[in-house]
C-alpha cells in the first residue's frame, strides 16, 4: 500500500493564487468591456499590448534568472491589464510595452518576484510614465461611441478634451457614471468598476475596507473643502484605484484595522494633490505613498496576542 | 598583489577599478546623484573632486609628521575646505554655467566621504608622490563613474550625449531618467549591473587559481 | 523674506518634509541614509539625532554668518568656517549628552560622530545663506529638512526590513537595492510637487 | 440561545458539511476484532510496563500492563483470548511502541469489576483514583492521563469545568452520535468530575451544526445539579481548548499556561462517559467511538476495541470503494497520516478518513502574496505569514519572540492560504522546545 505521509491539514481551501487573480481578471471584464465600447478598436490594442507585454517580461525574467516560470499565476496579466486600463487610449503604443516591462522587472521581479515588491508595480510604472511622458499621459479624448441617452457628442478622430476632473461641468452625472467622458480607458466607466467591486466583494476575493474608507475619505473632504463630493468621486480615477490598485494585497497592510488607516490615508492625499498639487490627480500617487507607509502601518497595528494576559492565582 | 600596490601605476589603477569609491566602494552618493544629470556635469563635479583630492593629498602626506593624533581629523578637514574653496572659486570665475548647474554641491566637496578616507587611509601614512597617485586614482575613477552614469542618464533623459542629439527628433526622452527618481534607480541598477559583472570576474579567476 | 504666519509656517514645513524633501528630491543625505537604515529603530535614532544637530548648525551659522564673517567681509570664507562649527558641535553635543543625559546618549551617541559628515547638516547651514532667510526661518529650515530627512530614513528602513527575507537578485542586494528602492519611493514624493506654489 | 464563539478561525470544507455529512446519521454500531494489538504508550507521559506474557490468557478489563509514575495509566485487555506476544512495533511515534497483541477467543468474557454507585452518590475522594485504574486519558485527541488533569497543584483552584463537545474538526461525528445516544452518560461524567474536584459549575459547549445532540443533552442535563449546556457556532478550532475557554466564559489561558489557569478544566464528552462508566460500573477504558469515512463502502461510526488494526476497521465498513492513496486518524486540519493499514486504533483515535488518490495530491506552494488570510485566520492573532518567513530563513530565535510557542498547530493558516504554503510550525516549536532558545 503506498500511502501519503503529510501533516495536517490535509485538505486545503479551493483558492490559489491562480483563482483570485483570475477573480480580478473577472471583474476587470465589465470596465475593459466598456472602455473598448467607448474608445474603440484603439483601447482594445493598448490593452492588448500592455497584457501581452507583460507577461512577456515575467517570461523572460524568469527564464534569465533560471526560476521557475510561474505566468501561469496570471499575476502578470493582472498587472498588464490595469496598468492598460490606466492609459488615455491615444498613448503611442510603444508606451504601454515600456510600462509593463519596467512594472514587472523593475518593480516586480527586481524586488524578487509575486508578493515581494513592496509597491503595486502597475501604478509605479503609471507613475513613471506620468512624470517621464506627461504630454503622451494626458491626452485626453472624448469617446468615439457612447452610451445611452446623452449631450456629449462622441467624435470618431481623438478630439483631444479636459477630462471631468478639470472640467465637471461639463458632463452630467449620468454621463460620469456610465463614461460618456474623456479619461483613461479603465477609468471612465464608473458603474463597470461598481459591478467589478461587488463581484469580488461577493466572492470574497476583497474585503470592503479599503475601498469604502477611501473613497467615503475622498467624499467626505471635497465636501468639507466645497466641492460637490459625488462629482470628486465620479470624475477621477479614485473608484478604479480604490477597487483594483489600493487593493492589491502585497502592497497594503495586513490587519483590518490597517486596511481602515491605508484607505483614508489614500482618501486625504488624494484631495490634497487634486486640491493643491500641480497634477490635477492625485489616485496614482496617493496609493504610491500609502504603499511606501504599509510596513510601518503593519508595524504599528498589530493586535494583542490571545493569552497575553496575566495568569490568575 | 603587495608589488603592485606599492607602485604607483598600481595605486592609480587600485582607484580606478578595484577600489573605484562609487562603484565599488559607494562612497559619495550625494555628488555622485546630483551631478550626473548628464556627462558634462558629472565631469566638471569629478574634475573639481580630483582637484581637491590631488590637493589635500599632497598637502596631508606633506604634513603627515606634522600634525598632532588627537587633531589630525579637524587639520584634515581644514585643509580639505581650503582646496575646495578655492576650487569653488575656480569654477565660479571661469566655469560659472558648470557652477549654476552643481551649485550647493561644490562647497559639500567638503564632506564627500571620498576626501576624508582618503586622507585618513593614505596620505596620513604614505609618501607624497604615491598619496599624488592615489588622489588622482581615486579622482579619476570617481570621474569615470560619474561620466558613466551621466551618459546613461543623459541619453535616456534627454536623448543626447554631451550635448549632442544622437537619437533622433522622433526619439520621446524618459524625463524620469535626469529627474530626482531617476538618478536613484539608474544608480541602482548600474551598481547592480557591475557587481554582477565584478562577481563573473571574480568566480572565473578564483576558477583559473584553483586550475592553476 | 516671508513674514511669518502660521500658514507661511505650514507650507514651509511641507515644502520641506514632503514637496523638497532632502532625499528624494535634493539628494541631501545619502550616505546615512543608505547606511543606517536597515532597522526602523536605529533610523529613526538617526533621524532624530540629525533633527537635533541640524537645528543648532542652523542656529549657530547663521549666526556665525551675519555677526562674524559678513562684518569682516570674509564671506567666502563661509564652507570652512561651517564644517569646522558642525565638527565642533557635534563633538560638544555628544558631550553634553552623554554627561546629563546619559539614557538618551546611549541611545543617539553612537550616530552622533557620523553626522559631521552628513551633507544635509552643511548642506541646509549653506542653503540657509543663499536663501537669504533671517534666523528663524534658518533654524525652522534645518529642522524641517531633517524632519524631512527622519522620514526617509525611516520609510526606508519600513521597507528594508519588509524585504529582508526577500529574494533579490545576489549583485543586486545592499545598495543597489537601497539605491533602487530610494528611488521608487522618490517616484510617489512627485505626487507632492507644487504643493507650495 | 447566544451562539458563542472566539475571534478569528475558519469554516474548513463548508462546501461538503465540514465532511460529515456521511456519517452524522449513522447510528453507532459495535464491531469485535479477531486481533488486537494494545500500545502500551498511547497516553502522554511514561508508558506503562507489561505483566503478562505470551501466552497468557487474559480476559476483557484486564491489567496487561502497570501505571510508571505519578501521571501513569494502566492498560487493559481489550478482548478475552490468549496473548500472542508482546512486541515493539512501529506506530505513529518516532519509536516503536511496545503492544501487547491478543487473540480475541470470541467469547468477550468480563473481567470482575465493580462500580462505587450512583455518580451523585458515591464518595468525591475515590473517583479520581477509579478514573485513573480505569486508565482513562483525553480522548478528544491528546490522550493526556485524565486523573492527572482532574488533580490540581497545591494552592490552584478552580471554578467550572468545561466539556468540549464541539467536535469542530472535520469528518468526525464520533462525539456528535455519542451526545445523542447517550446523553446520560455524557451529564453522568461531567457530574462526577465535578463532584471529586469539587466545582460547582459544569458546562457542556455544543457547536450548533449537532442541533439534535444539543437538545438531547439539554434535556438530560436538566434538573442535574450545577450543569449547563452552552450553543457554539460552527467555526473551527472551537473545539481548541483556548477558543472554547474563550468563547464559554470569555477568559483567556495565559501564555505559556494550562487551562487551570483560566480556573478552568476541559474535558471531552467521551472522557466525560468514560469517567461514568469507571465510576458506576468499575469499568476500564477499553472501547471507543470512531468515525469511519471517506472512500469506504459504508462510512460508519463503530464502537471499536482499543487496539483493533485499522485494517479490520475497513473491512467492517465493507471496505474501500476507490484505491487508498492517503489515511489519517483524526480530522482533516490536524490529523495525522497513517504509513499503512496495520497500524491500530488507539484510546484516542475518533476517526479514520480514508483519501482516494486524487484527494491525497496537494499542490505545491508558490511563492506568499501576502493576501492577510493567514492572518485573519489565525485564533491566537499571531502573523503566520511573517512566522513562515523567519522559519524559513531559520531564525528560531525571533519567532519565538513573536509568539511561536503560543501557536495552537491548528493548521487554520495552511487551510486558507491560497499559495498553498506548508506553514512549518510544528517542527519550529520542537526545535524551538529542544533547543531551548
Amino acid at each position: 500500500m503506498n500511502l501519503r505521509l503529510s501533516a495536517g491539514p490535509h485538505f486545503v481551501a479551493r483558492e490559489s493564487t491562480q483563482t483570485l487573480m483570475l477573480d480580478v481578471i473577472i471583474a476587470l471584464i465589465p470596465t475593459t468591456a466598456a472602455g473598448v465600447y467607448l474608445f474603440g478598436i484603439r483601447a482594445a490594442w493598448v490593452l492588448a499590448i500592455s497584457v501581452i507585454s507583460a507577461v512577456l517580461a515575467e517570461f523572460i525574467w524568469q527564464k534569465l534568472a533560471k526560476k521557475p516560470v510561474r505566468v501561469s499565476d496570471l499575476s502578470a496579466v493582472v498587472t498588464g491589464l490595469i496598468l492598460g486600463l490606466n492609459m488615455p487610449p491615444e498613448v503611442p503604443l510603444w508606451l504601454p510595452a515600456i510600462g509593463s516591462f519596467l512594472a514587472i522587472m523593475l518593480v516586480k521581479q527586481l524586488f524578487g518576484g509575486l508578493g515581494q515588491n513592496f509597491m503595486n508595480p502597475a501604478l509605479l510604472a503609471r507613475g513613471v510614465m506620468l512624470v517621464s511622458w506627461p504630454a503622451l499621459m494626458s491626452v485626453y479624448t472624448l469617446p468615439v461611441r457612447v452610451l445611452g441617452n446623452t449631450s456629449v457628442e462622441a467624435s470618431a478622430d481623438a478630439v483631444s478634451a479636459a477630462t471631468a476632473l478639470i472640467r465637471p461641468s461639463a458632463y452630467s452625472t449620468y454621463d460620469l457614471l456610465i463614461g460618456n467622458i474623456p479619461g483613461a480607458i479603465g477609468e471612465v466607466c464608473k458603474l463597470a468598476i461598481i459591478i467589478g467591486f461587488l463581484y469580488l466583494l461577493f466572492v470574497g476575493t476583497i474585503s470592503w475596507h479599503i475601498p469604502v474608507c477611501f473613497v467615503g475619505t475622498v467624499a467626505l473632504l471635497s465636501w468639507i473643502l466645497g466641492s460637490d463630493p459625488l462629482i470628486a468621486i465620479l470624475s477621477g480615477g479614485v473608484l478604479f484605484g480604490a477597487v483594483f490598485m489600493a487593493t492589491d494585497y502585497v502592497t497594503n497592510p495586513m490587519l483590518n484595522i490597517g486596511h481602515i488607516i491605508f484607505g483614508i490615508g489614500c482618501g486625504v492625499i488624494v484631495v490634497v494633490i487634486r486640491k493643491f498639487g500641480s497634477y490635477p490627480e492625485g489616485v496614482t500617487f496617493a496609493i504610491l505613498i500609502m504603499n511606501i507607509l504599509t510596513p510601518l502601518i503593519d508595524r504599528w497595528t498589530h493586535r494583542r496576542v490571545y493569552g497575553m494576559v496575566k495568569k490568575h492565582a | 598583489m603587495r608589488n603592485e600596490k606599492t607602485t604607483m601605476r598600481g595605486v592609480f589603477i587600485n582607484g580606478v577599478l578595484n577600489e573605484n569609491p562609487v562603484f565599488r566602494l559607494v562612497l559619495g552618493v550625494c555628488p555622485t546623484l546630483a551631478s550626473t544629470t548628464n556627462a558634462i556635469n558629472g565631469l566638471g563635479m569629478g574634475a573639481a573632486a580630483t582637484f581637491v583630492l590631488l590637493g589635500s593629498n599632497i598637502v596631508i602626506s606633506m604634513l603627515r609628521n606634522f600634525i598632532p593624533d588627537k587633531v589630525r581629523i579637524p587639520a584634515f578637514i581644514v585643509v580639505i575646505s581650503t582646496f575646495v574653496t578655492i576650487v569653488q572659486m575656480l569654477i565660479q570665475a571661469f566655469v560659472p554655467s558648470l557652477y549654476e548647474a552643481l551649485g550647493l554641491f561644490i562647497p559639500l566637496i567638503v564632506v564627500n566621504c571620498i576626501i576624508l578616507a582618503r586622507a585618513e587611509a593614505f596620505a596620513s601614512k604614505n609618501s607624497v608622490l604615491h598619496s599624488a597617485a592615489d588622489g588622482l586614482g581615486m579622482g579619476a575613477g570617481f570621474t569615470l563613474a560619474l561620466i558613466i552614469i551621466g551618459v546613461v542618464r543623459e541619453i535616456l533623459g534627454n536623448g543626447s550625449v554631451i550635448g549632442i542629439d544622437v537619437l533622433g527628433a522622433s526619439f520621446q526622452p524618459m524625463l524620469l531618467a535626469i529627474m530626482a527618481p531617476g538618478g536613484f534607480i539608474i544608480f541602482g541598477l548600474i551598481l547592480g549591473i557591475v557587481n554582477s559583472i565584478v562577481n563573473k570576474i571574480g568566480k572565473r579567476s578564483a576558477g583559473k587559481g584553483a586550475e592553476a | 523674506m516671508m513674514e511669518f504666519t502660521l500658514v507661511n509656517f505650514l507650507l514651509f514645513m511641507v515644502n520641506c518634509v514632503l514637496s523638497n524633501n532632502f532625499i528624494f528630491s535634493r539628494y541631501l543625505g545619502c550616505c546615512p541614509f543608505l547606511g543606517v537604515s536597515s532597522k526602523v529603530e536605529t533610523a529613526a535614532g538617526m533621524g532624530i539625532a540629525v533633527t537635533f544637530v541640524m537645528g543648532l548648525a542652523s542656529l549657530i551659522t547663521y549666526t556665525v554668518y551675519h555677526f562674524l564673517l559678513v562684518p569682516f567681509n570674509l564671506q567666502y570664507l563661509n564652507t570652512i568656517s561651517f564644517i569646522l562649527v558642525i565638527a565642533a558641535l557635534v563633538q560638544f553635543v555628544e558631550m553634553f549628552i552623554k554627561k546629563s543625559i546619559p539614557a538618551l546618549y546611549s541611545a543617539l551617541g553612537i550616530y552622533l560622530p557620523l553626522i559631521t559628515t552628513n551633507c544635509a547638516v552643511l548642506g541646509v547651514t549653506l542653503l540657509n545663506i543663499t536663501e537669504n532667510y533671517n534666523m528663524l526661518w534658518s533654524v525652522l529650515n534645518g529642522i524641517f529638512g531633517a524632519l524631512g530627512f527622519l522620514l526617509a530614513i525611516v520609510l526606508m528602513a519600513g521597507a528594508r526590513e519588509r524585504l529582508e527575507s526577500s529574494n533579490i537578485p545576489e549583485s543586486f542586494k545592499g545598495f543597489p537595492i537601497s539605491l533602487v528602492i530610494a528611488g521608487l519611493m522618490s517616484v510617489a514624493f512627485l505626487g507632492f510637487t507644487g504643493l507650495v506654489k | 440561545m447566544a451562539r458563542l464563539s472566539f475571534k478569528g478561525g475558519i469554516h474548513p470544507l463548508k462546501e461538503i458539511h465540514e465532511g460529515k455529512h456521511a456519517t452524522k446519521d449513522k447510528g453507532i454500531r459495535a464491531y469485535m476484532p479477531e486481533e488486537v494489538c494494545i500500545p502500551l504508550d498511547q497516553h502522554l507521559g511514561a508508558p506503562s510496563t507489561p505483566v503478562v506474557k505470551k501466552g497468557d490468557m487474559v480476559l476483557v478489563g484486564q491489567v496487561i500492563a502497570e501505571a510508571v509514575g505519578p501521571k501513569g495509566i494502566p492498560v487493559h485487555a481489550s478482548v478475552s483470548g490468549e496473548v500472542t506476544g508482546v512486541v515493539q512495533k512501529q506506530l505513529l511515534h518516532d519509536k516503536p511502541s511496545t503492544c501487547v497483541c491478543i487473540k480475541n477467543d470470541g467469547a468477550d468474557t468480563w473481567v470482575e469489576h465493580a462500580g462505587l454507585g450512583s455518580v451523585e452518590t458515591a464518595p468525591a475522594d475515590q473517583i479520581i483514583p477509579a478514573v485513573r485504574s480505569a486508565g482513562i486519558c483525553g480522548m478528544g485527541g491528546a490522550c493526556f492521563p485524565t486523573h492527572a488533569k482532574m488533580t490540581l497543584p497545591e494552592g490552584q483552584t478552580v471554578d467550572t469545568i468545561i466539556l468540549n463537545g464541539s467536535e469542530c474538526e472535520t469528518f468526525i461525528t464520533a462525539d456528535h452520535r455519542l451526545m445523542l445516544e447517550q446523553p446520560e452518560q455524557v451529564v453522568d461524567g461531567l457530574r462526577a468530575a465535578m463532584r471529586a474536584m469539587k466545582v460547582a459549575k459544569g458546562i457542556i459547549a455544543i457547536e450548533e451544526n449537532k442541533r439534535n445532540a444539543y437538545e438531547a443533552i439539554t434535556k438530560a442535563a436538566s434538573a442535574r445539579e450545577g450543569v449547563s449546556v452552552a450553543l457554539l457556532k460552527t467555526k473551527y478550532p472551537q473545539g481548541g481548548e483556548k477558543q472554547l475557554i474563550h468563547a464559554v466564559t470569555g477568559r483567556e489561558v495565559p501564555s505559556g499556561g494550562l487551562p487551570m489557569h483560566a480556573r478552568v478544566v476541559v474535558l471531552n464528552v467521551a472522557t466525560a462517559a468514560a469517567i461514568a462508566d469507571a465510576v458506576t460500573q468499575g469499568k476500564p477504558l477499553i472501547e471507543r467511538i470512531t468515525t469511519v469515512t471517506g472512500c469506504v463502502k459504508e462510512p460508519s461510526n463503530l464502537l471499536l476495541r482499543v487496539g483493533t488494526p485499522v485494517s479490520e476497521v475497513i473491512a467492517a465498513c465493507g471496505g474501500t470503494t476507490e484505491e487508498p492513496g492517503k489515511m489519517f486518524f483524526g480530522g482533516s486540519m490536524t490529523g495525522v497520516a497513517l504509513p499503512d493499514d496495520t497500524v491500530n486504533v488507539t484510546k484516542a483515535n475518533n476517526c479514520l478518513v480514508v483519501v482516494n488518490k486524487k484527494d491525497a495530491v496537494l499542490k505545491d506552494a508558490t511563492p506568499c502574496i501576502r493576501c492577510g488570510r493567514c492572518v485573519a485566520a489565525c485564533p491566537i492573532m499571531l502573523n503566520p505569514m511573517r512566522l513562515n518567513e523567519l522559519c524559513e530563513a531559520g531564525n528560531l530565535e525571533e519567532a519565538k519572540k513573536n509568539n511561536m510557542m503560543d501557536c495552537i498547530l491548528c493548521g487554520s493558516c495552511g487551510y486558507v492560504c491560497p499559495a498553498k504554503i506548508k506553514f512549518p510550525f510544528k517542527e519550529a516549536k520542537d526545535k524551538i522546545a529542544a533547543r531551548r532558545i
